[in-house]
């Protein structure tokens, strides 16, 4: 009497067929941050799937490729192929915050270039440090505009192609104004208190670069 | 009302039943995203097309809303009251014939706008919903998990967003704006500062003279100033006047105040 | 005398065969989480190679898998299969709820795109609070576009790579129903009957809601 019940139990629980599982182990190697043990391939797959047999398929599929299916213990993990490990110097950079100096000197930059080092140093109300700028040249954020035609020549600094399509503008106009920043609500973030109170409005005429973007 | 009961009594009186429903879509008010929403949302009993409203009945549905919160007494906030006016406006506009001579756009032409702006709110709304029904990303697409693969080289890299960017330029612009509050010293007087000045001078005050006549110089122009150290003086002479220093005298309200030495 | 050293530089920049860029644009791809552009990839690629055709076949070859390459933009990433999303609960990533507000906020910034604020309250027919577009932008899913040439010269919104990305859009243009939308003139930035004798919102020019994207 089980042997008519038998076939319809087994076809209620059927296991995928192996290409589906082979893809399913695939998503979820690919997805995992780390190795992933057959004990929990099993746990995450239908029931009744066989992992082994998978990976044992997916490892050989990836014979060859660019990434391959490595073995950690008695987990399994995608890599990239050991041949290829020179591709991947920008995926080791370490990413770091640019300090507040030197955002803030960037900042003034874009909004009022060409702008002088006296003029940044009017506008932060502190000293701006030669190594703030020169990371900044060095990043290709900004570089040397034309000299000012005051006493002393001053060299201006203006932003770069390259500051533009890093931060996604089309130029440097398009940086939003105060009262767009405060409707967007990006403003609320007050400074702590005592914050240095900076010099007057000093930026004389020649630096009239963007700050007409402000004066409402 | 359409309700005959209603129409004997001759007044708007509402059924139990027709109050709880104005009730119902009353309290619900909260949850409208404004004027324009709740016509959509009172257009959609119209079970038409939106293209095919009626602009009239969809006025006259939305100031009869109104009226019942007003009945009611729930209070509306002032541009679902602007709408209503201007819908007043639009239906009347809709039913009389137009004026002759008259200027600018017709009530047809506004009525067309406002089924427009509904259909185009209605547009949004349908393609907000299957923009979130996509699949996204970290719900239902995964990225690789374990994207950092060789350790070998490793390289800084500063990075800054456009919002880090932003926000650095907004703090230094509105250092001032956002200064905490304090007194400004250059323009305030102080009383212990009066008191001081006019313990030197009250020896040489032997007839009546004008209290203004004591500010110190320069403190008498500047309107801030003057207004400081007038009211440091005053308060320095009244406590110099409680210890039998000097004595006080006022013609009447407003008038000069004047002082002297009091000998003792 | 250039004939007989063409051959010799040629060798020495030539490019590896297909099968070889293909391998190799596939580590790539699978190193980073992020979408990688075209242009990194000819950058990290050695010289002559065609990270475009690369791209072509790999595409091919991941179809069906568990695993996808999907375009995002100017970008290329791997993603895993939509259909596998129930077996990944554990790399889920809790989702922020987003109020009714930004859902509609978002959406008219897709479509309208570029879009103003005061563009968005008209359409939406209530002022936009600060909050909504601030968590749109921290988000990342929307930025600041072009001014808008008109009075005010006000900031526009556009989309991001990264909220294509994340909803899984090659293109802007791909977005659901957009071209119904458009030939429905519901895209359209109609201003109210009589606005423009009163003379404020003379923001006609320009503001055909992603018109730029169809030009071509």
């Amino acid at each position: 009497m089980s042997d008519p019940v038998e076939p319809i139990e087994k076809s209620l629980f059927d296991a995928p067929p192996m290409g589906a599982q082979e893809r399913m182990v695939e998503a979820i190697l690919f997805a995992s941050a780390e190795p992933v043990s057959v004990a929990e391939l099993t746990a995450r797959l239908p029931h009744g799937c066989d992992p082994a047999e998978a990976l044992a398929r997916l490892r050989k599929r990836y014979e060859g490729r660019g990434v391959h299916l490595v073995r950690v213990g008695d987990s399994w993990a995608m890599r990239t192929a050991p041949d290829l490990g020179h591709l991947m110097r920008k995926e080791t950079v370490e990413q770091r915050k640019l300090s507040r100096a030197a955002i803030e000197t960037l900042a003034i930059v874009a909004y009022h270039q060409p702008v002088t080092r006296a003029e940044i140093e009017e506008i932060r109300g502190v000293s701006v440090s030669r190594g703030t700028i020169d990371q900044l040249i060095e990043l290709d954020w900004i570089r040397f505009g034309r000299r000012r035609m005051t006493p002393g020549r001053p060299v201006t600094f203006v932003v770069t192609e390259h500051f533009l399509d890093h931060f996604g503008l089309e130029s440097a106009r398009d940086l939003p104004g105060i009262k767009e920043l405060r409707s967007a609500g990006l403003l609320d973030n007050r400074p702590p208190p005592g914050a240095a109170r900076a010099g007057e409005d000093d930026e004389d005429e020649a630096t009239g670069g963007q700050s007409e973007l402000f004066e409402d | 009302m359409s309700d005959p009961i209603a129409d004997d009594w001759g007044e708007d009186r509402l059924l139990p039943a027709d109050r709880l429903a104005a009730e119902a879509l009353i309290v619900d008010v909260d949850g409208y995203e404004g004027p324009l929403d709740l016509l959509l949302t009172l257009g959609r009993t119209q079970k038409v097309d939106l293209r095919r409203i009626s602009v009239l009945t969809l006025a006259e549905q939305y100031l009869s809303f109104v009226q019942r919160a007003q009945a009611l007494r729930i209070e509306l906030a002032a541009d679902y009251l602007v709408m209503a006016a201007w819908l007043a406006f639009l239906k009347s506009r809709l039913l009389l014939p137009p004026e002759p001579g008259e200027d600018g756009p017709s009530a047809e032409e506004l009525a067309a706008h406002l089924a427009f702006q509904l259909e185009r709110l209605q547009a949004m709304r349908e393609a907000a919903a299957r923009l979130m029904a996509r699949d996204q990303l970290g719900r239902d697409v995964f990225a690789r998990g374990l994207p950092e693969d060789v350790t070998r080289h490793r390289r800084i890299e500063y990075t800054a967003t456009l919002l880090d960017l932003m926000r650095a330029y907004a703090r230094i612009r509105t250092k001032d704006e956002f200064r905490p509050f304090v007194m400004d010293r250059d323009h305030v007087f102080t009383m212990e500062q009066a008191l001081e000045r006019m313990r030197g001078l009250i020896g040489y005050v032997g007839v009546w003279s004008d209290l203004t006549s004591f500010l110190p110089e320069g403190w008498d122009t500047n309107p801030m100033r003057r207004r400081s150290s007038t009211a440091a003086h005053f308060a320095a002479v009244l406590e110099m006047a409680k210890r039998g220093q000097v004595e006080l005298r006022q013609g009447e309200t407003f008038a000069p105040i004047q002082l002297r030495r009091k000998d003792t």
